[in-house]
C-alpha cells in the first residue's frame, strides 16, 4: 500500500507542478519557522527613528517602518509565531474535533445528539466573530487564540470526520470485522480510523491556511497578538495606516507573506486530496 | 464480418446497423469496444442484445444515439435509423431524433429522473420539445402517458416528484418519457437490474404492451438471459464487442451454435437443472486495449478452436434468420 | 405552511444556544466581568457599584435570568465610549454593514456563478483554468489585506476612488433615512448626487467583500455543476433529446443551485466576519467598527451586544437559506 | 463472558440434530425524528416480525423476498450483529439472544457463525490485502499468529480455489470472482458451523457465479458447513437449497423443500414471485401478476395480513385476521387462510 501511495504521490507531483512547487514552499516556510530569528539580519524589534519609513533598498530590503524596524527580519521571524498559532490550533482541533466525529459517527444515539448540539451551537455563530469574542472574554493571550481558532473549526472536523465514519460504518467491512471477532473499540480505531486517517489529514492542511488568516485578522484588529511583538496581522494593521500616505511597503510585505503561507497549504491540500482521493480531483 | 445482410427483412426495418466500430481513447491505451457491429430491428420488434459486463452492448446503444462521453468515438460504419445516417448525422440532428425517432429508457430509474421536477414536467418537456405542444397541452398529455403506462391517479401522480414513487414506478415515467413522442425506436438498457422480480414482470409487460400497440422496435439490452429468452423475438449474443450469435429467440435457446453462446445458456441455471449440470466459462474476456487482437475474440477461451479461427472473422448465415460469427459452429 | 412554522421553531435552540453562550462568555469566564464592564480608567468604588448593578454578587441562575429578561426588553446596556444605549447604537449602525455586506455578496454571487458555471460547462477551457485559479488564490487572500491594496492602486495610484473615510463624503449629508441603506435612500428621492458619492465610497469595500465571497461560490458551483453534469438524470434529460437550454438551466442549474445555496450559509459566516476586518480599513460606521472601537476601549457592553446581533442575524439569515432551499427542492419539504 | 451454568459453548458432537432454532424473532427500528420540540416519535419499523425458523445440521436454507422484506435484517440477527426486540435465537444448545451483539464478538462461538457477504468488494477493508483479510478471524477468534497463521490462511485461500500469489493483492485488483473467493476463504478460516451467505453472488455474471456456487456446494461437503442462503434469485435458491423460507414485508409467508414451493407455491404471494421470474423456456400466458407495491411497513396493522390489498385472491377476512403459519403435508408450511394443498 505504501508502495502503492509513494508511488501514486510522485506521479501526483511530476504530473501537477503546482503540488511540487507548494510542498518546496512549505519547506521554506517551515524553514523559516525553526531557523529564521537565527538568520534574519536585524534585530525585529530594534527601533532606528533616523531610519524610519525607509523604501525597500540593498540595506533594508523590504524597507523599514515608523520606527525604523527592519520589515524583513520581522516578515521572517513572525512566521514562527504565525504558523505556530495555526498549527497548534490545527493539532488541538485534529484530536478532539476528529475524535468527536469519528465517535459521533460510529456510536450514533445520545453521542451523536451531544456532539451535534455542540457543533450547532458553534455554528450559530459567524465563525470569526466567535472567535472575537472568545478572545475578548478569555483575555488577549496566544493560547486563548489558538483555543478560539480551534473551536471555531471544531464543527468542521466533527461533520468531516463524522460523515467518512457514517459512510464506512455502513461499509460491509466493518460488520466483516465484527464477524471475525473485533468489538466496537477495535473497529473504530483498528479498522474505520485508519481508512478515514488521509482525508483528516487533507482537511488539516487546507484549515491550516484558514486558520493562520483567522488568527492574523484577530490581531489586525487588536485582539490577539500585540505590539511590538512581530506578526503580519499587526504589521498589516501598523502598515494600514501608511497606504493612503504611499508607504506601500510597511503594509505589503507582511500581507503579502501570509497571503504566500495560506496559498501555500491551499495548494498543498487540494494536491494532497489529489493523492488521496484522485477521483474527487477539481 | 463484412458485407452482412442483416437477418431481418429489410422493407420492414427500423434500425439498420453494418460494421459498426466504437473505440474508446484512455489513458492505457486504445479500448476497442466495438468491432463491426452488425444487426437491423424491425417494426414492431423486440431483439435482445445479451451478453456479460463488458461485452459492449451498453455501448452500443450509447454510441447509436450520439451518447458516447468525450473519449468514445465511432471509426466505422454506419447505423441508419428509417433511412437516416446516425454516424454522421450532427450533434442538432441527434439531438432533435433522440426522444423523438429514437428513445432510451435505464437501469436505476430513480437517479434517472430529474429529483426535483415533477414528473408530468419531465414527460411534458419531452412534448413540448419534440412534439411541438404548449405547457397546457403537454400537462394534459403527460396525464395521458402516465394513464398509457398504467400509473394509478394520474392526475395526481403526475405532480409526484421521484423521490415519492417507488422504483416500479419511477421505470414507468421513464418509458413515458420515452414513449411520449411514439418512437419508431426504443432501447431498454438493463432497464429492470435492481427492480424486485413482481416490478420486473409488471414494467416489462407495460413495454411490451406498448411495443404491439405502437408497432415501434425494441432492443432489451440485459445479461439476463431468461429475461431475453421471456421477452424477446430475437437474441443477439454479444462477448467482447463482437456479436457472435444472431438469431429467432427459439431456434437461438433449442439451437445454438456459437461456442460462447452454447457456454451461456449451459452456465444460465434454470428452473428444472441441477447445479452440477451447469458449467462455468473458462478464462477471462481480452483485454480490448491489445493491439494484437485476435480475429475471434473468443478463441482463447475456446474448446472448439481451429487454425482456421485466425482468419478474418466472417458471419456466416446457417439457415434464414440464425447467423453466427465462427468457423467451427457446433 | 406548517413546515414554515415548524421550521420556525427549529431554529429557537441555536437562539437559546446563542444567549447562553454570549452570557456565559461574558459573565461566568474567568475575569473580573465588573473591572472589564466598567472600563480601564475605574476606580475600586465604581467597580463594586457595577458589580452590585450588573447583580453579579447574586447567583448565576439568577444573573442569567435577569440578563434574558432584559435582552427581551432590548436592553443590551449602555456604551462608555458614545454614552447611548448598546441597543440604539446597534440600531443606527446595522444598516451600514447591511448595505456592504449584502452588495459584497451581489458582487461575488453575479461573478462567481456564471464563472462556476462556464467553468463545468467547458471543462478544461480558458474560464475553468481562470476559475481554477480564482478559487485557490481567493480563498487564500486576507481580506483586510486585499482591501488596503485596493485602497493603494484606486485611491493612492490612480486616484479614482474617494478616501476610504467612511460612507460619504465629510461634506456631504446623508439622504434622510428610510431603509437606512444610502444608495436606496437617495435613489427614493432621486438625489442622484449622493447615491453618487455613495456609491463611490462603497464600491471598494464592497469589491474587497465581493472578492473574497467569490472564492467559495465559484468553487462550489462549479463542483455541484460539474457533479449534476454527470448525474444519470442529465443523461435521460440527453437521451430525450431536450434543447441544450433546457438541459442547461432548467435540468442542471437548478439542481446545481441547491448546494450553492446551502453553501450561501457558510459564506454568510465568512462575510459577516470579514465585515468586521473590512469595516476597520475603511473606516465603515457599521457594528464591526463600533465593536472594534469598543474591543479596544475595554468596553463590554457594545461587544456582547455586537456578538449577539450577529449572531441573530446569522439565525435569521440561515433561515432565509432554508425556506429559499425548500422552494428549490420538493426533498427538503418533506423532511 | 457467560458464565451461566447450561449456556456453556458446547461441543458438536453433544448437540442434537437442529443447529439453529428461532422462536417468535422480531425486530423493531423507530423511525421519525426526535428533535428537541418535535418530540420523540413512537412510529416503529417492523423489519422482522414474529419469525420462527430452524436449520438442521448439515442443511442449507434459503431465504428469499425482495427488497424490504426483512431478510437483510433478519441476516444481521442470526448473525448476531444486531439484536433481536424480542424472540429467542438458539444455536445448538445455548441461548444467543441474551447475549448484546457488542459483547458477541468475544464469545466463544462467534467463530462458529461465519457470514459471506454480498458485495465482496465492498466487505473488505481496502487496506488489507486479500491475506491480510483472510487472517483477521484466524487472528482474533483463535489467535493464531506467525507460520501457523499463514498456513491457515493458504488452506482457506486453496479450499476456495484462490490462487496464492492473489494474497498479496489488495481488493480493487482482484476480479469479482476472486474477491468473492476472499470472502469466502476469509469467512470458512475459522471453520464454522453455520454459514451465513447473503446474495453471495449478485454482483456476479453468469460464467463467475457458477463457480462461486458450485465452489459453496463443495464446501459445504467437504467441511460440513451448514448453510444460510440469501438471494432474490430463485433459480439459484434452488440449485443450492434443502428447504426454502419465502418472506414478505418482515414476516414468513411459506416455508418448505425447495423444489416443491417453487413448483407448486402454496401461497399466492409465492406464486405471484414465481411467476414473475423470467425463465429460458419463455412466459406463460396465463402468468399471475402481483400489481402494486408492498404496504409501509412503519407500524403496520397488526390484524391484517401483511400482503392484502396486494393479493390476487384476498378477501374482507384477511384485513382483519392475521394468518398464521400452517402446516401442510410433506414438511411445508404457509401463512394464508386461502392455502390449500395442491392436488397431487
Amino acid at each position: 500500500m505504501s508502495d502503492t501511495a509513494l508511488g501514486h504521490a510522485r506521479h501526483v507531483v511530476t504530473e501537477n507542478p503546482v503540488t511540487g512547487f507548494a510542498l518546496a514552499l512549505f519547506i521554506l516556510f517551515v524553514l523559516a519557522a525553526i531557523f529564521g530569528p537565527s538568520l534574519v539580519p536585524y534585530d525585529p524589534l530594534a527601533s532606528d527613528t533616523a531610519n524610519a519609513l525607509q523604501a525597500p533598498s540593498g540595506q533594508h530590503w523590504f524597507g523599514t517602518d515608523q520606527i525604523g524596524r527592519d520589515i524583513f527580519s520581522r516578515v521572517v521571524v513572525a512566521t514562527r509565531l504565525d504558523l505556530g498559532i495555526a498549527a497548534a490550533s490545527v493539532a488541538l482541533v485534529f484530536a478532539f474535533g476528529g475524535f468527536a466525529g469519528l465517535v459521533s459517527g460510529f456510536f450514533g444515539g445520545w453521542v451523536d445528539q451531544v456532539i451535534g448540539r455542540v457543533s450547532d451551537t458553534i455554528m450559530a455563530f459567524p465563525l470569526f466573530v466567535l472567535a472575537m469574542a472568545i478572545v475578548a472574554a478569555l483575555g488577549n493571550t496566544v493560547p486563548n487564540i489558538v483555543l478560539a481558532t480551534g473551536i471555531i473549526n471544531f464543527p468542521l472536523y466533527v461533520r468531516v470526520a463524522r460523515a467518512e465514519t457514517v459512510q464506512r460504518r455502513e461499509a460491509g467491512f466493518v460488520d466483516a470485522a465484527r464477524i471475525a471477532g473485533h468489538r466496537d473499540m477495535g473497529v473504530l480505531l483498528g479498522q474505520v480510523a485508519p481508512n478515514i486517517m488521509p482525508i483528516m489529514v487533507v482537511q488539516m492542511s487546507l484549515t491550516m491556511g484558514y486558520a493562520i488568516l483567522n488568527a492574523a485578522g484577530l490581531s489586525f484588529i487588536g485582539l490577539g497578538v500585540r505590539a511590538p511583538t512581530p506578526e503580519w496581522g499587526i504589521m498589516v494593521a501598523e502598515g494600514a495606516s501608511f497606504i493612503v500616505s504611499g508607504e506601500w511597503w510597511v503594509a505589503l510585505f507582511p500581507g503579502a507573506m501570509l497571503m504566500t503561507a495560506v496559498f501555500c497549504f491551499n495548494l498543498l491540500g487540494d494536491g494532497l486530496r489529489d493523492i488521496v482521493d484522485p477521483r474527487r480531483r477539481t | 464480418m463484412s458485407a452482412a445482410t442483416p437477418a431481418a427483412a429489410a422493407s420492414q426495418s427500423v434500425l439498420d446497423v453494418t460494421d459498426f466500430s466504437v473505440e474508446f481513447r484512455t489513458r492505457a491505451g486504445i479500448v476497442r469496444a466495438l468491432d463491426r457491429v452488425a444487426f437491423s430491428v424491425g417494426r414492431g420488434e423486440t431483439m435482445a442484445l445479451v451478453g456479460e459486463s463488458g461485452s459492449g452492448k451498453s455501448v452500443t446503444a450509447y454510441a447509436l444515439l450520439g451518447l458516447l462521453d468525450a473519449a468514445g468515438r465511432i471509426t466505422g460504419g454506419s447505423a441508419r435509423l428509417e433511412g437516416t445516417e446516425l454516424t454522421s448525422a450532427s450533434p442538432a440532428a441527434l439531438s432533435a431524433i433522440r426522444g423523438k425517432r429514437a428513445a432510451m429508457i435505464f437501469q436505476n430509474p430513480r437517479a434517472a429522473l430529474n429529483p426535483i421536477r415533477n414528473v408530468g414536467k419531465q414527460i411534458g418537456d419531452v412534448l413540448r420539445r419534440h412534439a411541438g405542444l404548449g405547457a397546457r397541452a403537454a400537462a394534459a398529455e403527460a396525464i395521458e402517458m402516465l394513464r398509457a403506462v398504467g400509473i394509478p391517479d394520474p392526475a395526481r401522480r403526475a405532480g409526484a416528484y421521484p423521490f415519492e414513487l417507488s422504483g416500479g414506478m419511477c421505470q414507468r415515467v421513464m418509458i413515458a418519457i420515452a414513449v411520449a413522442t411514439r418512437p419508431a425506436l426504443l432501447i431498454a438498457d438493463e432497464p429492470t437490474t435492481g427492480l424486485d422480480v413482481t416490478t420486473q414482470a409488471v414494467v416489462m409487460d407495460i413495454m411490451g404492451r406498448l411495443a404491439a400497440e405502437t408497432g415501434m422496435a425494441t432492443i432489451l439490452i440485459t445479461h439476463d438471459l431468461a429475461l431475453a429468452a421471456e421477452r424477446s423475438g430475437r437474441i443477439a449474443v454479444m462477448h467482447a464487442g463482437h456479436i457472435v450469435e444472431d438469431a429467432p429467440t427459439k431456434t437461438l435457446l433449442l439451437y445454438p451454435r456459437h461456442p460462447y453462446t452454447r457456454r451461456l445458456l449451459a452456465a444460465t441455471p434454470t428452473a428444472a437443472g441441477n447445479l452440477a449440470d451447469l458449467r462455468s466459462i473458462p478464462g477471462n474476456l481480452p483485454d480490448l486495449r491489445r493491439d494484437d487482437l485476435p480475429p475471434c475474440r473468443f478463441a482463447a477461451r475456446c474448446d472448439r478452436r481451429l487454425p482456421a479461427c485466425e482468419a478474418p472473422m466472417q458471419w456466416r448465415e446457417l439457415e434464414p434468420h440464425h447467423r453466427v460469427a465462427c468457423w467451427n459452429p457446433a | 405552511m406548517r413546515g414554515l412554522l415548524l421550521r420556525l421553531a427549529g431554529s429557537l435552540p441555536a437562539l437559546v444556544a446563542v444567549i447562553i453562550v454570549t452570557f456565559v462568555l461574558t459573565r461566568v469566564l474567568p475575569g473580573d466581568t465588573a473591572t472589564y464592564f466598567a472600563g480601564p480608567t475605574a476606580s475600586a468604588e465604581s467597580i463594586a457599584q457595577i458589580r452590585a448593578e450588573l447583580g453579579l454578587d447574586r447567583p448565576l441562575p439568577e444573573q442569567f435570568w435577569s440578563y434574558v429578561q432584559a435582552l427581551v426588553h432590548g436592553d443590551l446596556g449602555m456604551s462608555l465610549t458614545t454614552g447611548q444605549p448598546v441597543l440604539t447604537d446597534i440600531l443606527a449602525r446595522l444598516p451600514a454593514s447591511a448595505e456592504l455586506t449584502l452588495c459584497g455578496l451581489l458582487i461575488g454571487m453575479a461573478i462567481a456563478i456564471p464563472l462556476g458555471i462556464i467553468a463545468a460547462v467547458r471543462q478544461g477551457s480558458l474560464a475553468d483554468h481562470a476559475c481554477r485559479v480564482i478559487v485557490t488564490a481567493g480563498v487564500s487572500l486576507p481580506v483586510f489585506f486585499t482591501g488596503l491594496l485596493l485602497v493603494y492602486v484606486f485611491y493612492f495610484l490612480l486616484g479614482w476612488s474617494p478616501a476610504p473615510l467612511g460612507r460619504l463624503d465629510a461634506f456631504a449629508s446623508p439622504p434622510p433615512a428610510v431603509t437606512g441603506f444610502y444608495l436606496i435612500d437617495a435613489a427614493l428621492i432621486g438625489d442622484w448626487e449622493t447615491w453618487r458619492g455613495a456609491a463611490a465610497q462603497l464600491i471598494l469595500p464592497a469589491v474587497t467583500l465581493g472578492l473574497f465571497a467569490l472564492a467559495p461560490i465559484a468553487r462550489i458551483t462549479r463542483a455541484s455543476m460539474l457533479a449534476v453534469l454527470g448525474a444519470e438524470f442529465i443523461r435521460t434529460a440527453r437521451a430525450s433529446g431536450l434543447s441544450s437550454r433546457t438541459l442547461i438551466l432548467t435540468y442542471a442549474l437548478r439542481n446545481a443551485l441547491l448546494p450553492v445555496v446551502t453553501t450561501l450559509g457558510m459564506v454568510f459566516s465568512f462575510l459577516l466576519g470579514a465585515n468586521v476586518l473590512v469595516e476597520k480599513v475603511f473606516a465603515w460606521p457599521g457594528i464591526g467598527s463600533y465593536a472594534v472601537e469598543a474591543l479596544i476601549a475595554s468596553d463590554g457592553a457594545p461587544v456582547q451586544g455586537f456578538v449577539l446581533t450577529m449572531a441573530i442575524l446569522y439565525i435569521l439569515l440561515n433561515l432565509a437559506i432554508d425556506l429559499v432551499n425548500r422552494a428549490l427542492d420538493p426533498r427538503a419539504r418533506h423532511t | 463472558m457467560s458464565g451461566q451454568i447450561g449456556n456453556q459453548p458446547t461441543p458438536p458432537e453433544a448437540e442434537g440434530p437442529l443447529l439453529l432454532d428461532i422462536a417468535e424473532v422480531s425486530k423493531r427500528f423507530p423511525v421519525g425524528k426526535t428533535g428537541w420540540l418535535s418530540g420523540k416519535s413512537h412510529s416503529l419499523v417492523h423489519a422482522v416480525d414474529d419469525v420462527s425458523l430452524t436449520l438442521a445440521r448439515g442443511e442449507t436454507l434459503g431465504l428469499v423476498g425482495e427488497s424490504g422484506c426483512g431478510k437483510s435484517t433478519l441476516v444481521r440477527l442470526l448473525a448476531r450483529l444486531t439484536d433481536p426486540t424480542s424472540g429467542s435465537i438458539r444455536f445448538g444448545t445455548r441461548e444467543l439472544s441474551a447475549i448484546p451483539a457488542k459483547d458477541f464478538a468475544r464469545d466463544p462461538d462467534r467463530a462458529r457463525i461465519q457470514i459471506v457477504f454480498q458485495d465482496a468488494g465492498e466487505s473488505i477493508n481496502p487496506r488489507f490485502t486479500a491475506a491480510d483479510a483472510i487472517a483477521d478471524p484466524l487472528r482474533q477468534l483463535q489467535g493464531l499468529t506467525g507460520d501457523t497463521l499463514r498456513q491457515k490462511v493458504e488452506e482457506a485461500a486453496t479450499l476456495c480455489g484462490l490462487p496464492l500469489e492473489l494474497l498479496a493483492r489488495f481488493p480493487h485488483q482482484l476480479s469479482g470472482g476472486q474477491r468473492a473467493r476472499v470472502g469466502i476463504a476469509r469467512a470458512i478460516g475459522p471453520r464454522p458451523d453455520l454459514l451465513v451467505l447473503d446474495e453471495p453472488t449478485a454482483a456476479l455474471d453468469v460464467s463467475v457465479q457458477v463457480t462461486i456456487l458450485q465452489l459453496l456446494v463443495s464446501l459445504r461437503e467437504s467441511l460440513g458447513i451448514s448453510y444460510v442462503f440469501v438471494s432474490h434469485d430463485l433459480n439459484v435458491v434452488r440449485l443450492l437449497c434443502d428447504r426454502v423460507v419465502v418472506m414478505y414485508l418482515g414476516r414468513i409467508v411459506e416455508v418448505g423443500p425447495a423444489r416443491a414451493v417453487f413448483d407448486a407455491p402454496l401461497h399466492p404471494y409465492t406464486r405471484g414471485l414465481v411467476a414473475a421470474v423470467p425463465r429460458l423456456d419463455g412466459v406463460r400466458a396465463d402468468a399471475l401478476r402481483l400489481v402494486g407495491d408492498p404496504k409501509s411497513p412503519i407500524d403496520p396493522d397488526p390484524n391484517a395480513c401483511r400482503f392484502h390489498g396486494r393479493c390476487p385472491i384476498g378477501t374482507d377476512r384477511c384485513g382483519v385476521e392475521m394468518p398464521e403459519l400452517r402446516r401442510f403435508a410433506g414438511g411445508r408450511q404457509a401463512a394464508c387462510h386461502y392455502a390449500e394443498e395442491a392436488p397431487a
